[in-house]
Formats: structure tokens, C-alpha cells, sequence
């Protein structure tokens, strides 16, 4: 296969099944164009992977400072990924700040890249270090320490193209991309094409940066520092079909885009920009010739409800969050209820409470969105577990929405929604069917009437002659929605509203679970945990231990047999990114003693810190059945 | 997609009637409130604008004012406390040919919505907006609003109010509004008047309507709306002629050489009626239009009628052009052309 | 003592203990005034007592309609009062729209006293009788009917007054509470000085009302129609002291009033308008000589920020709304939180979702108080559980929120809010102590330091010299408060301010029981629903049931013994006027198996709805320890 | 209560240097920000104010320009996204000794905070505030602000923007502010001189400051700034001076007959100085600020300086009288009194 390399490699290469690199450096030096082009090979190459971005919170912190940096792990395997690993194998640092805040993750002689380079006294005071740790010998007793000055070599590289020096030094990332391309033996051919269409607008940084590459690449082939390639084969045991790479926040615009097509309406979004949810409003904007009209409004109320006015309409009804305008929105959400009206709210999870940590993902807003509305507000809670499934979960959120006329609120986070994986293109006549049936007809019409099955109410276009109405807020009557205060009025509305949701549990799948359907330990997880608890469940399966997994996309109402399979599990686990959410509403309604392992970080778990703790109470189970009973209670390891 | 609303200037198939616009809920408004008149005279020019009831929709938000909807026989949405015109704007953009009012109050559009307000002036987008003015809260039994004036006791201002108030014709200006006009409850033929330009005016059209409130600020536009005192304190615009009034409308408004308004007399000191200012609602430069909202008395007389009255493109219209000119470059939407765009890779 | 009535009780007259009084009327027909003066010469009497009053929603219906129908009744007695009554014993409509709505609560036999002059064909038609319900016989059966004229007869009594008819037809309430005055023996001395009083601006209105209220009296005497009046001693088995009657706005409005006495600050308060929680901005407006400063806010978010600056400037900061303005300041309270400041937010509760119905009670915001915000955001949450004690509460508001540097959610509801009872006035000696101490030492002052005990942060008054500093919303650092966005600070951080919201536990009352501290039933409430619940509890245990009750106050956290009592008992029965929400988190803590007793109806609990439930529930364990265990699960009585 | 406040008129007793206002912290906006300079100019004020640094606090939103209190050596607050406005009125009304700042962005100030920014400026409440306008969110990184222009692309429109933008200007004297004024982040000594006025007036004050991002909009100002056309598209304000500009300042403002500017050339047709507009920041009728706020190049230049300065009772003020009065007629407010107040009863 000669258009693999067109050179062909002559130093020897080494078979590994999964390698985790992580690229770190200074914001300037674009990092997250690194990695993502690194994903692009390895899923061109037909690898499983997983990836995760890792941006300051500023835009551009001063150059060199520990507050700059930025970085971007991905996992890439002949297997099925799960997570973006742990902890690197590699880790390339361009500057001694990357290096600082990222050397502990390294796994003990994992290859270590720094860029030469940029280790100037300047530097390194910045990063805080008092001596140059490439030279106390340090790191070469720990790790594969490769010093490549990539700065000098890029320079060096680009000598004669006429760049300035600045616009040279943008080109370095390159050199580093075509050094892992020659590590990894991936086929640099499509990435010289990449580059160029990247920047056709800027023909000389396109020759620029393909040059560098290839230097990159060659660097590696002839310097003497580097004595062994790696191969990572394409993973076998995973489904056929068509494949791309895609975030949580591209799957997510797809899903509502697939929305359109599937109900035939036309899809509303009023959303207003933030982290980390900002990049579904840009990319629905893209649309606007597949009936999608975005509105960025002055607020998240303004943006929601907009929605609501939208959904009024007759529109697919959209509005996209993140925490902070998630509690803005909380008002208006109770509009939405009580209008039942189809109304889409993503929530992309962030680092709370207030601003908190914008650019870092978590799973705290689980018991806001059940809750954070004045007054009995149920509104069905869903959440995807993995980047590809933000499609999935988008288009569940939509078809609910509308055959049940109501809110419903997709939970994703910022690790969905920056990560990346593969995705196997679906097949459209697979997708679920969203069907809408506007009433036309006026005779006996009554706003709130009921379909029997569904509880929903029936939706009707301002337009349609004969249906005027008048809806809103104030609490409405049973059938015919006219404002109502009446007591008992009251009651059955706020009972029905209950119902309707609840009723979504026959329209769900059963929950299924990873594993035995009994056992001693059960691990249940909800969103973007999927890929670690799946990955740590396995791997303690694999060592015997009785512990299954189950991960919930459905979260209000819960998939019907969740209950049963608690009931049938020793000890239950909820593993969270929150101090305790889910296992809040678990144990209130299931009266499960169940236990918490949470993680409050900014950060996405670490398999090892699952297989931790389920050993651990795997642990407790079986002293108790050994009649040691006394280690009770909270175990979290 | 449906297709048979229109914008307001399509003639409906049968000529209705004011009665064709009464819903069938009974008015719970105190008796004597202004709200009856203004509802009165909105279902009076309805059938005038030739638009079919199902292609209209009012929308509003919490007060007294925002139960106008359910009196309306049209479609109807009476949302939460100051976002009728962020609900108002959903609701046009994604459905441009609904001819879509906004009925707010002084507290509702101007306290809690005022951010609502000025951003769908801002952008033009082509929503009726009648903000009936009591300069109360009515809803919450009567505490003072941004348009109470300074002084004012009411239930949460004892010692009087601090505040100064806003003139909204003036903040409606200053979030470059399009259509802008002033009028009364009371004066039935000019509120009928406006509301009908309003109408027809293609863009954002916003209209104060000073409204009284008998329970909780009885008589607080009486020194404009009581017939004793009312011809030397209005001043009713109109385009192309002199700022005449009085009550032998002797009287005119200038302007000094440093560009301030002053009242002078016809026949006085020479004055005749060419040394007036000439109205212009469709000056460039809104201006002229500010330096008259802010005429009030006892100096001057209140401006009525309409200030400004300039067309520009409206947000909806803007978005259905992006629209057609994006259908047009890259045709309608492909769904698996898109979820098969960028790099894909076979697995077999 | 003959100052108690002026002209001898002519008539006889009979003792009784509590009498349950409705007036109603349409909106204009003055019910809450006449209501006020009925309940203050109870009061002087020297009653025990309980108000609930039942405004429409509209400012004012049109006169005679359904819609326009407003009410207020009265329990008052010679014993201990815990609720305004679960139905009258007399009810005075003032039309036939009123008797329309409130008939089906009279006791049967009760007596029954109708305006006869506004029994008209317009308004009966208004009302939607199809026949004049005094003339078909059908009242006469069933309850004690007076017809009386009372528009005419305060026509008459008012002929030569010189008023107009208009004038006239207002007085009209004057005789049905002379009327009532007659029949209840109170001393109309007072009363007549009150009129003067509150007239005194109007003279010959006061006159008339005068002449009216003093014809009604005599009209008792009189007409052949009554027989006998009754007596209602003084209460005595309630503590001695000085009293006054007080709704829960006043007493809420007054604690705050307290807490500026008791911590020496200020007090900032920013609101904006919204039943049933405005009264508190009203009074407190008043007050202005006590260094408080009202701010009625833009809208409710402007309410809460505005008085989060003034907490930063080092003033008591108070913030009042009811449940769609809470779901406003949602985002605002991440902020009290992380900033740390002391912030008092009031939410006096009314019927949800949305806007709802905005003058009806309901508990339905407390999980919009435990979690509405996103990220995880602890915040006390205290509810009072009577009228008199939202003073109490509203003072252990500021307590909390100054000790522990917390925004402190003190809930009420509307039922609190406008009801009424006697207050036993407090020794202002006897009140918790404030206490403040301002950081003014700038020598180590780190932002973040705690207070080993309390876990809060120091107080800082921008205009000290020396400690100027800077916070905000984002994350912060565990010590000087710098925003950090270290991950495992993060999680040391969100795990300290869980803790010092938990350790509060120690610095709150032990959970008192009402009863036997075990037994076999234990009623859990909380808030406004105390005096129903209690009621209900020592009627069942005079039958001889098991059963305690523990009404909350502290509901975040909760008093530390609380899982200890709820083990005490062999079932739980949670009461909330709410689809269930204490339940749920009463369930997640403790994995006890309460059971709910759910209202939404917009009203009080009654008490016999309680004891039927209280039975039912008892009923269960009994078959459960007879060994028919099959009664189990849901029980709603 | 603590006294050692002053309301920015009292010397404080050390002189204090730009460096006193430095605070620890590193300044994390982007290389080449127009933030550093308007940081630089507001530090070099400071001192000149004679406030000392315990008095002042700095008040923030969210976004770039709202990272702006970590960098003073002040009291500071960095609120949450829109409210700084309303933080800070909680502030000032119940500390109204303290100087109080708001540092806000278009976004941060006009988009999601509007409502608090234009509600402020009616109170006047006196609060100084600073709008940094760079018609870009720069924090998220790039969306259009509600000032960006018309056709604008940015990532959240990516077939340009059909939004009409608001002229910040304009919607505060809308609001009725008091003192509004416009300067450039480059023009230091010009900002310098604004901020100086802005700090010794009593009242909100009110300044927008072009502020360019380099990042996600950079030149975003360049016909007002670049050395080549800056003279032709400003025209700097100066109280009872007429509008001259241009690079040979033979360029002027009048107005027509119709109350609308014209551009005009000194010299040609004989048009003099005493033909043109003259200004006037304390005009009563703000009809004329108005008129200048609306001048926009290309036709005609940008207006910089002060529009309006016209001083009025500031609630914060307001508060204090009111206070004061109530304490001279009922005395400081006695508890005990209170809770006894109405009808009390004993029960013995
Ligand atoms: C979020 C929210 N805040 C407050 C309220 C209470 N509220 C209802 S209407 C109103 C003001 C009404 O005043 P205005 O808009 O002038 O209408 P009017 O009743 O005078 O016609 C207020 C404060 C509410 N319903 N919702
Ligand atoms: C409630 C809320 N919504 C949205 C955001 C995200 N956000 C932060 S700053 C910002 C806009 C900033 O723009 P601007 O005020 O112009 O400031 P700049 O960054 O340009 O200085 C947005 C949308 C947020 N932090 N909080
Ligand atoms: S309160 Fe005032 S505004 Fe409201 S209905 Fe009554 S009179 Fe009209
Ligand atoms: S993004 Fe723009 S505004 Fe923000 S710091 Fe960078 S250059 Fe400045
Ligand atoms: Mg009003
Ligand atoms: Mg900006």
C-alpha cells in the first residue's frame, strides 16, 4: 500500500493496540489544530479513538503562563475505545507551562516530546520552574524523553518561504503533527491535502505548513533520537458502515437538523451564546436552507421564549444552554409546561455553581433541570452518554416533544460536546419517525383535550380558521383550557400534567444493562460517564467480579424495569461528575441504600478511579456476606 | 406549509365585523378602567385591515393590560411578566405572514420587559406594539412603575417616589424604533387613527397609549384628556404641518437658535405660522422626533399622534431573504448529504 | 361591665368555644374589612384566633360575578386555635354569587345569613341560579337561613345622611358586622372609635359607617328573626402577655425590621412586585427611619443583584418574591453562594406552575429551593409555620445568613402571608443576638479564610483601608479567594460550602415531637400547614391513636436528630399542600418509606382531611401487625 | 457606621500614584487588547480623584471587559453576565459614600443587561459607568454584539447579521441619562479627560468607549482611528464651541431648516463659523444630544466627547433626604414601639 507512506518507514515498527497521546502548549500554539487533525488520521486509518479538548478559560492568557495553556488527548486503538484514556502514553509539550501542568498525568516511562525550543530562561520563569527540568535529568530517569528543538526546525524548515517569523512560528504545530504521523505510520497524503484546502485562501501558509509537516515527518524517519514507529492497527470488532468523527456539539446540531426532516416542519432556535454550548447555535446558523431559522437573542429568557412564541407557531422549538442560562431560563420553562407546548432546551453541562468553571465539563445540573422551577413542574429529562449519541438523544428530545406536547430538557456536558469520536453514519429511514398532526378541523375542538393515549393535548397553527384560542400561564381549565381557579380543577391539571410524563416510561426502552442482569454490584451512571463506567465495568468483569453496569439516557420518567434491576443487585453505585445527584432522585424513589463515587474536578473519570471503586464495594458486599457486616456505610474510594 | 396568511394587506375572503373580533370570555377589567376603550376600538379597526382573524395573534404578558388576548376572538398567547415582545418575535420570525400584536402595560414593557422592548425595536421586527401607559402596576394593586412620576405615593413608595420615569416614547426612539406615536384611551377617533397606520406600517410599530386607571391612579393624565384643560396641552402631530393647538390654537411651538422648543403665540411679537417647527415623521436624523417626545406640561403640551414613521427592512423579512438567497446558492438541505459531509471512512 | 355592650343583651345567650365564621361578598362589598374589624374585636375579647382571607384574582370583576366573589373567615374560640376552621358554623353572603361559591362548605345546620336586597334577577342571573335559591324552600331545610335586607335596612338607616347612593350601598358591611357584633356579644365601644378612626379623614363617611354599624347591632337585638346570641369566652390556656393580631406579611416585615435592630447594620432590600409576597416591600417601605432602604427593582433579578451589592457594601441584604420570581433569581443566588455573602430571599408561595394562580397557597417551591441553580449550590432553606412565626423565622434568617456567610431561603406561603393570628408580643431582650464583626485587620487577611467553627468567610466593608479586594462568580481559590481553576481545589471547594451549610445542623433546635416520641404514626410537615397538621395529630391522640407530629422549620439542613425520630415510628405520613416534595427528600436522606397526603388545590389543609388520612395510615400498620400485611403501599386518604 | 467614605470630592490623605492601583493579579486579556489601554488610562486617573482606593469599588458583568475590576487595586466585584448595574445600585444606594464603577461590554451591558443599564441611568443613580464597545463577544469568542453592524459575519452568523444595531449612545439618552460621552481606547489623552469628567459628576455617567478587539474584530473602528481618515470622521464636542473638523478643520455641522445636519465646508458658499451648530451638553431638551449621538461616517463624523452633562437629583441622594426627613419627623425608629404599634391586648 504505497499511498500509505510515501516514503516507506525504515526504522522498524512495533504492533500496540492503544495509544493515548496527549498534545499540550501554549493557546498561540494551536494545539486543539494538533489533535484534531491527529483524530482525523487515526479515524481515516480506521482506528476506534476518543478525544479530549482541554481550553483555558481566557481567550488568549498571556503567552507562556501556566494560565495559557492548552491541550488535547485522544485514545486511538485497534479495539473499541471507550475513553479518552486515562493518562497519556505521550505527551508532547511545546513549552515548559505545558509541560508543568501536564508532566504528572504521564504514565511512568510514557514517551515524552518537549519543543526544545521554547525552554528559554523567559519561559520557564513564567511556568514557574527555577531550574530547566530538561537538563536536571529528572524527567530522563522517569520517561522517553525526546528534546526536539521544533522551533529551530520549523524555522530552519521555512527559511526561504518569505514568512515572517511570526507567521513561521505559527507553523510549528505542523512539525509536531508530522512527527506523531511518523510515529504512528499514518498516511500523510490526505493530510497534505487537508492542509491545503484548510488554507487555500492562504496559498503561501498552506505550502507553508504542508512543508513543515513533512519535515515533521521526515525529522522523525532520519533523526537519530527516534529508533522504533509504532503501528496501531484499524479496529476490527466494530460495526461496518460508513464512518466520520464528530463532537457531542456536531452530533447535536445534526440530531436537530435530522428533527427537521423527520417531523417536516421547520425547526425555531432562540439561543444565546455560552460555554460550552455556544458552538450548536453556530452551527444550526449554517442551515437556514434546511428550514432552520437560529436567533441569537438578547438573553437565554429572550431565547426561550422566542422558542415558545416559535413552537406556538407551529415551529420545532429550540433553545441551547449552559448552566448559568439554564437558571434563566427556569421561568419560562413553566410557560412551556403549562401551555404544552413542544419545546426543545439543551442544557451542555458545565463547571458550576454561578460562572464557575466555564470551559470545564460536569454533571450538576442533573437535579436543576428536574427541579429548578417554581411551582409542579415535571418536564421529562434526557441525556446522551457518548459524543455520537448527542445525535441520537437530539432527535428523542424532539419526538417526545412533540407527541407528548411538552418541555423536555437533553442534558449533555462539556466533555461530550468537545470530545470526539467516531461515528457510524445512521441510515435516515432508521431513524424514528416524528409525526405531527397540526388539528385543522373545528368542530368540537377543545384547546386541552386529551389523546387518551398520550395525555397530550393537540397542536394547532395560528392560521388554521376556525381554531382561534387564547393560551398561557395562569392555570387552565381541564378541557377547554380557559383560565381556571378552581380548586379541584387545579389538582387534576397538576395530576394529569404529572401523568402525561410519567407515561413516557411505556414509550422508552427498557433500561439494559452491560453485564449479568444480577449480581453484587451494579454500576448506574447517566450522560458522558458512559465511556468510563462502561470501560471499568468491563474490566473488573473480566477479573470476576459480579458487577454490571447500566446507563441511563432516559432519567425523568426512568425506563420502566429500573426498579427491578436495582432490586436485583447487592449494592448499587452511582458513579457522578456532582456531589450527589442522581442518587438523590434514585433513592428517593426507589428506597435503594445506593452509593455515591463523585468527582467534582472539571474533569471526566478516570476508568482506574472506577475500578477503585467497585472493587471496593464489591469488596464490602462480600465482607458482609462473611458475616463482617461492620463495614457499613459510605465507602468511596 | 400553509400559506393563507397574509401580512396585513391581503384582503380577507368576507368582511368582518367588530363583533367577529369579541371572544366569547367575559371582560374582567374594573368597571371604568381605560383597558375597555382600547379594546373597544382595536375590535372596531380590525375589520378594516382586511386580515383574516385566524392570521392575527395577540400576544402579552402579565398586568391588567396583558389579559387583552382573551377578549380578542383571534389567536391568543398570554405569556409571563415582561417577554410578550421576545414571544411576540418567535413567533413572527418563524411564521412572517401572522400579522402578530403585542399588548403590553408600563410595568410589564417597560420594568421587567424593557430589555424585550427595545431589542425588537431595535431590530425592526414586525410586531404592533400598544403599550397601554397607567403609570401603575394595576395587576399587583398599585405600586409605582417607570412611568410613575417623581413624587408619587403609591403602596411601595409611601414617602413618594425617587424615581425619575421614562418617557417611552423617548426610550423607544432611542432604540432607533421605526414607527413611533402616542395617543389616548379616551380620544377614540385618534387612537382608531393610529392604531390603523400601526397596522399598515411595515416594520416594528410601537404606541403608547396613555390609559387611565381608575382604581389605583385615577386622573393621572386628566391635565391632557380633561376637556377644560386638554386643547392647551396636547398637540397633535401632523406629518407636513406646524406644531399648532390651543384651545383657539393661537398657540405653536418653535425652536430657539440653540435648537430648544418654546411655545410662543400666533399674532404675538409677529409670530405667524411659518416661524414654527414643521412636523417631519420621516426625518433621517430622529432628532426632531426626540426633541418632541419630551415635550410635556406644564411647559408644553404632550405630543400626540405619530413621531416617527421611517421604513427600513424588517428582521423578518431580512430572514426570509437570507433564506431564499441560501436556497438558492446551495438548494434545499440534504439531510445525508450533510451528515455525510466532511471526512468519512468506510468499515468493512 | 358594662362597657362591654352599651345597651344590655336583651335576648338570651348561649356559651359556646369556637365558632367558624365566612364572610363573602363581591369584591367591592368590603368582606376583608369587615372580616379585620370582626377579627380585632375577637380578638380584644381576648380569643384565641385565625384568619383566612380569599381574594379573586382580579383587581375587581365585574360587580355580582362569580369571578368577583371575595371571602375571609374566622375561627375564633375560647381554646387554642390552630386553623381559620375547616368550614363555618355561619356564613354571611352578601349576594348570590357568593352563596353560590361558598354554600357547599357551611356545616350542615350551620346558620346562614344573606343580604336579602342583593338577591336580584340581574345578579342571580350573574351568579347562574336558575331560580332564587332563598324562595325554592331548598336552604331552609338544611341550614339556619335569615334573610335580611341588609341593603335596604342600611338605606334606610341612612336616609337623611345626605350621602349618595353609591356612598351608601359601601356602607353596607358596617351592619353585617354590627350584626355580627350583636350576635357574638362584642363590645362595639372600640369598634366604633376604630371606624372614627380609620375615617377620620371622611367625617360623614365616618358618621354613616358609625350609624350603620350601630343599626346592625340593634337590628340583632330587635327583629323577631334571631333568638339568641352567643358567647365566645376569652381563651385561657394561652400564655400571658401582651398581644396583637398579625398576618404573616406583618410579621415576616417586622422580623426583618428586628434583625436590624439586633445586628446594628442596615437593612437593603431589593424587590420588585408580586403577590402574594409585596405587602413585605410595603411595610418595609415604611420604615425608612429604622435604616432600612426599600429598592422596588426593575424586575426580580435586579431585586436580588442589587441586593447581593448591597451585602458586598455590608448591609443586612433581603430580597422578597413569590414562585416565578424565585425561578427569576435562580442564577443570582449561584452568585450569593459562591461570593458568600449573607442574603435573606423570601419566597411567600403561591399556586404553580408558571404564573399559575397567583392568590392561592401552595408548598410547591421547596425543591425549587433546595435545587434550582445550577452546579451544585447548597443553601439553607428555613419555612415558618405560622402567621406570628414568620417574625421568628425571618430573624433566624439574618442569624444564619450573617453567622454562616450564606444566602438563607426563608420560605412562606400565601396562606401565612395574609392569614392572622394572635401574637404574643416578644421581649426584645429575649431575641437570638446578630452577631457581626467586619474584618478591619489587614494583616493576614487571606478572602477565603474560614472560621474554624462556622466554616464561614470574614465580612469585609469596602472603605476599610488595607483589605481591598476582588470576587466573583467564578470558581475561587480555597484561601485568598483568587479564581482558580484548579480541579482539586474546585472539588475542595464545592465539598466546603456543602459542609458549612451542613454544619448549621448543630447550631439549630432539636426537632421537637407533639406527642410520644415513638409511636405508630408520625406526621411530617413543614410551613404553613402546622396548624392543620397539629390539630389533626392531638384529635387523634384524644381517640387514643398512636400518632406524633413533627412540624419542620429547618429544612436545610434538617435538625440533627430528625432520622433518629423518623426511625421512632413504625410509618411516616408527609402532609404538603404539593404533589410531594419534602417526601422526597426526606426518602433520599433517611430511605424511609414515608407516605404523602397530597392537596394542590390552592387552599389549606382541613383537619379532618388530616385525621382521615392519620386513620387510614394507622389502619395500616394495624393490619400489618395482624399479619395482613397485603394493605400495603399507597394509602391517600 | 464607618464615615471614612467620600463621594469622590474629599482629598484623601496621601497622594496616591498610578501603581496604587495596580493589583497583583496577571492581566489575562489578549496581546494587543484594547483593554490594556483603557486599563493604563483609568489607573492614571485615579489619583487625579483624590479617592482613596478603600472608598472605590470597581462592579463587572461578564466577558473580556469585565475581568477589568481583578486588575484595580480596589474594592471589585465581578458579577454575573448583564447585572452590573444592578450590583452596583445596590451598592451605591445603601453606601452611597463609596465611588462606585461599572465596567460592562456591548454585550455584557446592551444584550443581556440592557434592561439594568438603561433603568440605572433614569434613577441616575450615581454610578460611572464604562461600556467597552468592541461590537463583538469576545469571552465566547466571537458572536455579534448588539452593536455589530448590519451584514456583519460572524460565527453566529455566518450570512452576515440582519440585526439593526443599537447606538449606545442613543439608548441611554433614551433612558434619559444624565451625563453621556463617548472616547476611543487609543485616544488617551481624550479618555483620560472623559473619565476625569465622568468622575466628578454627580449622577450616572454614562461612557461608551470604542474598544477594539484584535482578536474577533479587529479594526473594527478604523475610520475613527486610523491616523489617514480619523480627522475626517470625528469631530470632537466641546461645550459652546461650534462642530469643526476635518484634518484642515475647515469642515463643519449645521443644521437645515428641517432640524436635520448637513456636513458643510467653511469658506465655500460662504459658510462661516457662525453657521454652525454650536453644542450645548446642558441643553434642557436633549432633542439636540440626541441629534449628534445619530452622525455616523461616511456621511458624517462620529461624535466624541461629552453630549450631554445636565445634572439632576441622584437617587442615591434622593434616598438620603428622604431618609433624613422621615427621621427628623418620626425620630430613629424604635422596635419596641413598632411591634407594640396597632391594637394590642393583654392576656393575663
Ligand atoms: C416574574 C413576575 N414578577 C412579578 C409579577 C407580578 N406582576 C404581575 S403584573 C405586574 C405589573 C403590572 O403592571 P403593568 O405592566 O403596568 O400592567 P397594568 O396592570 O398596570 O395594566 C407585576 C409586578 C409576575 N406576575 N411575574
Ligand atoms: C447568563 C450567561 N449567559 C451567557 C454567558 C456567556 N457570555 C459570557 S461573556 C458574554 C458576552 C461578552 O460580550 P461583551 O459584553 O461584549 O464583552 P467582551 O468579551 O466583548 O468584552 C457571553 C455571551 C454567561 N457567562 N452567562
Ligand atoms: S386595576 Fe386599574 S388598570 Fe387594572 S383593571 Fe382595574 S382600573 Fe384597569
Ligand atoms: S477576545 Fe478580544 S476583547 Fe477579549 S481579550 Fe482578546 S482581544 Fe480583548
Ligand atoms: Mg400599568
Ligand atoms: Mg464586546
Amino acid at each position: 500500500m504505497d499511498i500509505q507512506a510515501p516514503t516507506a518507514p525504515a526504522k522498524p515498527h512495533e504492533a500496540v493496540d492503544t495509544v493515548v497521546i496527549r498534545f499540550c502548549g501554549d493557546s498561540g500554539d494551536g494545539m486543539q489544530l494538533t489533535g484534531t487533525e491527529f483524530t482525523k488520521a487515526a479515524a481515516l486509518h480506521g482506528n476506534d479513538l476518543s478525544t479530549l479538548p482541554d481550553f483555558p478559560a481566557e481567550i488568549r492568557a498571556p503567552a507562556g503562563t501556566l494560565a495559557g495553556v492548552s491541550g488535547f488527548q485522544l485514545s486511538f486503538s485497534s479495539q473499541v475505545v471507550y475513553t479518552p484514556g486515562d493518562a497519556p502514553d505521550v505527551l508532547v509539550a511545546m513549552n515548559p507551562a505545558a509541560l508543568r501542568t501536564n508532566l504528572a498525568d504521564l504514565l511512568p516511562n510514557g514517551v515524552l516530546i518537549v519543543n526544545l525550543g521554547a525552554f528559554t530562561a523567559n519561559n520557564l520563569e513564567k511556568a514557574g520552574y527555577k531550574s530547566n527540568p530538561l537538563e536536571d535529568g529528572s524527567l530522563d530517569q522517569k520517561y522517553r524523553l525526546y528534546k526536539v528543538d521544533i522551533s529551530k526546525l520549523t524555522q530552519t524548515a521555512l527559511a526561504d518561504s518569505g514568512l515572517s517569523t511570526k507567521e513561521i512560528g505559527r507553523c510549528k504545530n505542523f512539525f509536531t503533527l508530522g512527527l506523531m504521523f511518523w510515529m504512528y505510520n499514518r498516511n500523510i497524503v490526505p493530510e497534505v491535502e487537508n492542509i491545503k484546502q484548510k488554507f487555500s485562501k492562504l496559498p503561501a501558509i498552506a505550502d507553508a505548513n504542508v512543508k513543515v509537516f513533512k519535515a515533521g515527518y521526515h525529522y522523525g524517519e532520519t533523526a537519530e533520537i527516534f529508533t522504533t514507529s509504532y503501528e496501531v492497527r484499524p479496529a476490527t470488532d466494530i460495526p461496518k458502515g460508513k464512518y466520520r468523527n464528530i463532537t457531542g456539539n456536531e452530533a447535536t446540531a445534526l440530531g436537530c437538523v435530522a428533527a427537521v426532516k423527520l417531523s417536516g416542519l421547520r425547526l425555531f432556535l432562540g439561543s444565546y451564546p455560552i460555554t460550552p454550548a455556544s458552538d450548536i447555535l453556530h452551527q444550526l446558523s449554517l442551515y437556514k436552507n434546511f428550514g432552520i431559522v437560529t436567533f441569537q437573542a438578547e438573553d437565554e429568557i429572550a431565547g426561550i421564549t422566542a422558542a415558545i412564541g416559535a413552537a406556538f407557531g407551529g415551529s420545532l422549538a429550540l433553545t441551547t444552554t449552559s448552566g448559568p442560562g439554564m437558571a434563566l431560563k427556569s421561568e419560562a420553562m413553566g410557560l412551556a409546561l403549562m401551555t404544552e407546548l413542544p419545546l426543545v432546551i439543551i442544557d451542555v453541562q458545565r463547571g458550576g455553581p454561578s460562572t464557575g468553571l466555564p470551559t470545564k465539563t460536569e454533571q450538576s445540573d442533573l437535579l436543576q433541570a428536574y427541579y429548578g422551577r417554581n411551582g409542579e413542574c415535571p418536564i421529562p429529562v434526557i441525556a446522551a452518554c457518548t459524543p455520537a449519541d448527542c445525535f441520537n438523544m437530539a432527535v428523542e428530545a424532539f419526538r417526545l416533544a412533540v407527541k407528548y406536547m411538552t418541555p423536555v430538557i437533553l442534558l449533555t456536558d462539556g466533555y461530550l460536546a468537545n470530545g470526539a469520536e467516531p461515528w457510524l453514519l445512521p441510515n435516515i429511514a432508521d431513524l424514528p419517525k416524528i409525526e405531527v398532526a397540526f388539528r385543522t378541523d373545528p368542530v368540537g375542538f377543545q384547546v386541552y383535550a386529551r389523546d387518551a393515549e398520550t395525555l397530550a393535548r393537540q397542536w394547532v397553527r395560528p392560521g388554521t380558521p376556525g381554531l382561534e384560542h387564547r393560551i398561557g400561564g395562569l392555570e387552565k381549565d381541564f378541557t377547554s383550557g380557559n383560565v381556571s381557579y378552581d380548586p379541584d380543577n387545579h389538582e387534576a391539571m397538576i395530576k394529569i400534567r404529572a401523568a402525561k410524563v410519567a407515561g413516557i416510561a411505556k414509550d422508552i426502552p427498557l433500561q439494559a444493562i452491560n453485564g449479568e442482569p444480577t449480581g453484587d454490584l451494579l454500576v448506574l451512571g447517566w450522560g458522558g460517564t458512559y465511556g468510563a463506567l462502561t470501560k471499568a465495568t468491563d474490566e473488573c468483569r473480566a477479573r470476576g467480579l459480579k458487577v454490571s453496569s447500566a446507563h441511563l439516557r432516559h432519567l425523568n420518567p426512568f425506563p420502566a424495569n429500573l426498579g427491578e434491576i436495582l432490586r436485583s443487585f447487592k449494592r448499587v453505585l452511582i458513579p457522578e461528575l456532582n456531589d450527589g445527584q442522581l442518587i438523590k432522585i434514585v433513592r428517593a424513589q426507589f428506597l435503594v441504600d445506593a452509593q455515591g463515587l463523585n468527582k467534582i474536578q472539571g474533569k471526566p473519570f478516570k476508568v482506574a478511579e472506577v475500578v477503585a471503586s467497585i472493587e471496593a464495594h464489591v469488596g464490602v458486599v462480600k465482607a458482609a456476606e462473611g458475616g463482617r457486616s461492620h463495614v457499613q456505610g459510605e465507602v468511596r474510594a | 406549509m400553509s400559506t393563507n396568511g397574509t401580512n396585513g394587506t391581503a384582503a380577507a375572503p368576507i368582511k368582518l365585523t367588530r363583533k367577529d373580533f369579541t371572544s366569547d370570555q367575559d371582560v374582567r377589567w374594573c368597571p371604568g378602567c381605560g383597558d375597555y376603550a382600547i379594546l373597544a376600538q382595536v375590535q372596531k379597526v380590525m375589520p378594516e385591515l382586511g386580515v383574516a382573524r385566524e392570521n392575527i395573534v395577540f400576544v402579552s404578558g402579565i398586568g391588567c393590560s396583558s389579559r387583552f388576548p382573551y377578549y380578542m376572538n383571534t389567536y391568543g398567547f398570554h405569556g409571563i411578566h415582561g417577554r410578550a415582545p421576545a414571544i411576540a418575535s418567535g413567533l413572527k420570525i418563524s411564521r412572517p405572514e401572522l400579522q402578530v400584536w403585542v399588548v403590553t402595560g408600563d410595568g410589564d414593557g417597560l420594568s421587567i420587559g424593557g430589555n424585550h422592548l427595545i431589542h425588537a425595536l431595535r431590530r425592526n421586527v414586525d410586531l404592533k406594539i400598544l403599550l397601554f401607559n397607567n403609570r401603575i402596576y394595576g395587576l399587583t394593586k398599585g405600586q409605582y412603575s417607570p412611568t410613575s412620576e417623581l413624587g408619587k405615593k403609591t403602596k411601595s413608595t409611601p414617602y413618594g417616589s425617587i424615581d425619575h420615569p421614562f418617557n417611552p416614547i423617548s426610550v423607544a426612539l432611542g432604540a432607533a424604533a421605526s414607527f413611533v406615536a402616542r395617543t389616548i384611551d379616551t380620544e377614540t377617533k385618534h387612537l382608531q387613527e393610529i392604531l390603523l397606520r400601526a397596522a399598515r406600517f411595515k416594520g416594528s410599530a410601537f404606541i403608547e397609549i396613555y390609559q387611565n386607571c381608575n382604581v389605583f391612579n385615577d386622573g393621572a393624565f386628566e391635565v391632557v384628556t380633561d376637556k377644560a384643560t386638554k386643547s392647551d396641552n396636547q398637540v397633535v402631530l401632523e406629518h407636513g404641518k406646524p406644531l399648532i393647538f390651543g384651545k383657539e390654537r393661537n398657540k405653536g411651538v418653535r425652536l430657539t437658535g440653540m435648537f430648544q422648543p418654546e411655545v410662543v403665540t400666533l399674532g404675538e411679537n409677529g409670530i405667524t405660522e411659518k416661524d414654527l417647527l414643521v412636523h417631519d415623521e420621516t426625518a433621517p436624523n430622529a432628532g426632531l422626533a426626540f426633541l418632541l417626545s419630551q415635550l410635556e406640561p406644564p411647559a408644553f403640551p404632550v405630543a400626540l399622534g405619530v413621531l416617527r414613521a421611517v421604513e427600513r427592512p424588517t428582521y423578518d423579512q431580512l430572514a426570509v431573504d437570507q433564506e431564499k438567497k441560501l436556497l438558492g446558492s446551495k438548494g434545499d438541505g440534504d439531510l445525508r448529504k450533510l451528515l455525510h459531509s466532511g471526512e468519512t471512512w468506510e468499515v468493512s
